[in-house]
């Protein structure tokens, strides 16, 4: 869809700030640099736009009067720059929040349901993020996918994990296949029986079942984005559930 | 296997080890030889044709 | 065709039914190679073996063919050391089968490490202390002690014992036979017993581990002693097989009760040995390392108690009965029945330590482990087996092999040698 | 080196590694691979021939909903000891393949010398020794982040966790360098101590007082080195493999996992190994 791509340099290979967006309680900034030399023939973000304002003229060019990115950075951060450089991260000493009270009238709202019949769908799906799983859009490097375990992927099968309780009531046993139906799509999955999850709720993993790339990643697990759907809260118009009801039957 | 490969100590475990080894390689050896060169002995001497047998 | 090479005084089937059996058979042989290549070329990646199942059927096929192989200088041992004279009508088949035994326990050894261009790391980087280095040592040391005990055979074919010098050889052999008799069973002694050592020092797997004397676990006399009892029933049964195919008596049932009856007692003694040391492992070694029978024997239904029964009391006991007692021992229904059982419980028992020891959980969040083979390892396995039938053919039909079998099997028209290969029809069409 | 074992006690590298703060992230395995040269094939779903130096295994207490606890334990080779060096995979290697080290405490494996019996794979108790059952093959342009100080391993060799010992020969390089007789503590620290955010795993010299191993794990010289810590134990203890890599837990289920207990037992408390 594109006409020109500008290939970017990755992370270890450019300058960045990188702000720390939600979590903690100060403003914090880290910086990544440079480690090694650019392996491509690629173009730093930055860099990129400074040429192309410069080229422009005008009062854009005006706008990025900046040789390179890195003299962007350093006269933009100003006195956060030396820190950044010396400690790799900035944290603000204080910070004042625009109060201390948290009022949500959402809170009130009548409880958003997931989606799916429960006399269709008896089980509810969850997806959960796995530290050993990159679940954007850069899916995991090959030494992280060997992290994952036997009980997560397999071969090409993907897994959802079941309370033995519940595993038993539909007949299956570790390791078994079957076909996981939700109102969204299906898929076959294999199961891992895990004491730890509650009955009636079955989990998988984010970020598997990617098309893209090599054999290194592509075709491991379900993608559980494609049996899954969004659930509006009337109130926000953000996402409500994470979850979604759904039916596992022997294959 | 050999007092110069450099993981050779000379210790009772070796001693015992490759005494017994080297002790039955010998007998093996010499066996072989002794019945090979006394075979050869016997035949120069015309034992073996088919007339003795 | 070949009548000249065949030994005087017995008869042979045609050369073209010889062939076409090696031709069969070679076939089997030419598989085994091809996979025994692809493990060589391709690597171990060919096999079913992984990280857990270290050991696997080679080594089981190494233990087990090594233990049955015994017979060779138990046999030995019995004839030249103790003096058990009738045991020369069969120590020549003793000594082929040994001999087919250690070279392929060799052969298996050279496909099963890793790195095959580095086997002899072994002896040049020897540590002394490792019961596989006491094995590769006198393993191959016994393995030359049973190819000079073969030679004197091949020097019998009575082609080449008309050349004086191989005649002599073979009589000076013949006569210093004893001592080579002799550092064979010390050889023997040695690495049965450290092939037994070899699972017995695992002082990390309870399964496997035993206590015992000095450097030397339990295990290693059991092995030691297991071979020189059931070595000679596996060749009281190749004998039974190839008197079966060739049809005739090949040797006579006095020498054949002669070491049932030996074997038999030697089976008997080791049982109890056996049922002592478990008995001791189960109470007193494993429970000290926190381990129970249940937690070995009830995890997978492939190792359930069954095996235990099975060994002991079907390989162990009930062959031991039937040898010993002379009735049964005389009926060839029960001798042949106690001969299988006993080959087969002395083979479970080499299954069991060293497939057993991979499969148990040590940790105790680990789990248990199955395998199964692959062909190319199935294949490579078979291959010894056609090599050892090949060579047997040949022996059998080129070299005298069974000193009786001319008394047993007389010939009408002996002189006229001439006559068996114009006139094959009408004679009893005899395989080898 | 004979010179300087004159003149230093000997050392005894080893690891304490805290269960409460491992979150099972496998930030160890990864560092570990990638400092190593461990190689990876497109599917590493098998765990029976996926080499992990370090692998984290993930423990339950066998409890159902909602009283399921679970403890991620990050298993590096233990380095055992046995009785004098006499490791349960060292004593029995054929080739002298692989080495208890008296000066260090590690446990080496010289890839050159091993020809692939895997008799020390069968002698581990802890799966910590892996086979290369395939070459290693490295996807174009890949084979540039390899270490240059880790040699890649063969087709039919078996491999294991070696402390990063190329470190410590830097580390020494340098202290020599430096005029000094030992290697700092700092200096000489594995790819996956550093690698753990959680900073559940603690590395260095056992002997050492100065070191924090030690005085998190206070070895007892005088009870076969079992740590005098009340939260520590090691793997499989009882079998007297005498290992160097210490864990450490507050929840007595986790404790109890780490060794084979007969009903009767007590946790931690069991008889002395018979050899």
């Amino acid at each position: 869809m594109a006409d020109l791509l500008l290939p970017d340099h990755v992370y270890l290979e450019r300058f960045e700030d990188v702000p720390v967006t939600a979590g903690l309680a100060s403003q914090t900034i880290g910086l990544s640099k440079p480690v090694v030399s650019p392996q491509f023939n690629t173009r730093h973000l930055g860099e990129t736009l400074i040429c192309l304002a410069r080229a422009m003229g005008g009062s854009l060019a005006a706008s990025f009067p900046w040789a390179d990115y890195e003299t962007c950075l350093r006269e933009t951060l100003a006195e956060k720059w030396d820190v950044l450089m010396k400690d790799g991260v900035w944290t603000a000493e204080q910070m004042t929040t625009a109060g201390s009270s948290f009022r949500a009238p959402a809170l009130e709202a009548a409880t958003i349901g997931v989606e799916g019949e429960a006399s269709a769908f008896p089980l509810l799906l969850i997806p959960y993020d796995s530290l050993r799983i990159s679940s954007g859009y850069i899916g995991d490097a090959p030494f992280m996918i060997k992290t994952v375990a036997d009980t997560v992927i397999k071969g090409k099968d993907g897994f959802v994990d079941i309370n033995p309780q519940t595993a038993a009531e539909i007949g299956l046993g570790e390791g078994s296949l079957a076909l996981l139906t939700t109102p969204c799509g299906e898929a076959s999955v294999r199961v891992h029986l895990d004491e730890g999850i509650m009955p009636g709720v079955i989990a998988m993993a984010k970020g598997l079942g990617h098309t893209a790339y090599d054999g290194y990643l592509a075709d491991k697990g379900v993608n559980i984005n494609e049996l899954i759907g969004p659930v509006e809260d009337p109130s926000s118009g953000h996402d409500a559930a994470w979850g979604i009801r759904a039916k596992l039957a022997k294959a | 296997m050999f007092p110069f490969s450099f993981e050779w100590i000379w210790d009772a475990g070796h001693m015992v080890f490759h005494g017994g080894l080297w002790y039955a390689l010998n007998i093996i050896g010499i066996g072989i030889t002794y019945c090979i060169i006394k075979a050869a002995v016997d035949t120069i001497k015309g034992k073996g044709s088919h007339d003795h047998h | 065709m070949d009548s000249a090479l065949i030994p005087k005084g017995v008869k042979r089937c045609p050369l073209w039914q010889f062939l076409l059996g090696l031709g069969i058979v070679g076939v089997v042989l030419a598989w085994g190679v091809y996979a025994m290549l692809l493990c060589w070329f391709k690597g171990l990646n060919q096999t079913n073996m992984n990280d857990y199942y270290g050991f696997a059927l080679w080594i089981w096929a190494d233990l087990a063919v090594i233990a049955v192989g015994g017979g060779a200088f138990f046999s030995g041992l019995l004839k030249y050391i103790i003096g058990k004279d009738e045991l020369k009508y069969i120590i020549n088949y003793a000594v082929l089968i040994g001999f087919i035994c250690y070279s392929s326990a060799l052969l298996i050894l050279a496909i099963d490490i890793g790195q095959p261009l580095r086997g002899w790391f072994i002896f040049w980087h020897a540590n002394v202390h490792s019961m596989l280095t006491e094995v590769a040592f006198c393993l191959s040391c016994y393995f030359s002690v049973l190819t000079i005990e073969y030679i004197p055979l091949i020097l019998e074919n009575r082609q080449i014992d008309r050349v004086p010098f191989f005649h002599n050889l073979s009589h000076n052999m013949h006569e210093t036979m004893a001592v080579f008799a002799a550092t064979g069973a010390f050889l023997s002694f040695f690495h049965q017993g450290s092939l037994g050592g070899v699972a017995g020092v695992l002082f990390g797997r309870p399964f496997s581990f035993r206590e015992g004397l000095l450097i030397w676990p339990w295990t290693f006399f059991l092995f030691t002693w297991s071979a020189a009892a059931y070595g000679p029933c596996f060749t009281l049964l190749i004998t039974w097989i190839t008197e079966k195919v060739t049809r005739k008596k090949l040797v006579k049932d006095n020498v054949v009760e002669l070491l049932a009856k030996i074997s038999g007692w030697m089976i008997f003694t080791y049982t109890i040995a056996k049922i002592f040391d478990t008995t001791r492992w189960a109470n007193i070694t494993a429970p000290g390392l926190g381990q129970t029978l249940a937690d070995f024997y009830t995890g997978t239904a492939m190792y359930g108690y069954w095996i235990l029964f099975a060994e002991i009391v079907l390989g162990g006991l009930v062959p031991a009965i039937i040898l010993i007692s002379a009735p049964l021992r005389k009926n060839p229904v029960w001798r042949v029945t106690a001969i299988i059982l006993a080959v087969m419980g002395v083979s479970l028992n080499r299954w069991v330590m060293v497939l057993q020891v991979m499969a148990v959980p040590v940790m105790p969040f680990d789990k248990w482990a199955l395998y199964y083979p692959s062909w190319q390892e199935v294949a490579t396995t078979i291959l010894p087996v056609a090599y050892g039938i090949i060579l047997i053919m040949i022996s059998y039909r080129y070299l005298p092999i069974f000193p009786q079998e001319a008394e047993l099997n007389p010939i009408d028209d002996e002189p006229a040698v001439v006559a068996e290969i114009n006139t094959p029809a009408d004679l009893e069409p005899a395989q080898a | 080196m004979k010179h300087e074992q004159q003149h230093n006690p000997p050392m005894k590298y080893g690891m304490a590694i805290d269960l409460d703060k491992c979150t099972g992230c496998g930030a160890c395995m990864v560092a570990c691979m990638s400092e190593n040269n461990v190689p990876f094939k497109t599917d590493e779903s098998n765990k029976l021939d996926s080499i992990t130096w370090i692998r984290v295994y993930k423990l339950t207490n066998g409890k159902s909903f909602p009283d399921t606890d679970i403890c991620y334990l990050p298993r590096p080779c233990q380095h055992c000891e046995g009785h004098g060096g006499h490791s349960p995979c060292v004593s029995v290697c054929p080739a002298t393949a692989t080495d208890y080290s008296h000066e260090t405490g590690i446990v080496s494996q010289i890839y050159t010398r091993c020809f692939g019996c895997r008799y020390c794979m069968a002698a581990c108790p802890y799966h910590a020794r892996y086979f290369n059952w395939w070459d290693p093959v490295w996807p174009d342009g890949m084979e540039k982040y390899l270490s240059p100080n880790v040699s890649p391993r063969m087709r039919g060799v078996v491999e294991k966790c070696s402390f990063c010992f190329h470190r410590y020969q830097q580390a020494k390089n340098k202290a020599y360098l430096n005029g000094e007789r030992r290697v700092p503590e700092a200096a000489y620290q594995t790819a996956c101590t550093q690698a753990c955010p959680a900073g559940a795993i603690v590395f260095g010299d056992l002997n050492n007082p100065e070191h924090k191993v030690h005085q998190i794990v206070q070895p007892d010289p005088h009870n076969g080195n079992r740590s005098k810590n009340p939260r520590a134990f090691r793997l499989l203890e009882r079998l007297g493999t005498n290992t160097k890599v210490y864990y450490l837990s507050s929840r007595e289920w986790v404790r109890r996992a780490g060794d084979n207990y007969l009903a009767h037992e007590t946790t931690g408390h069991v008889s002395k190994p018979h050899h």
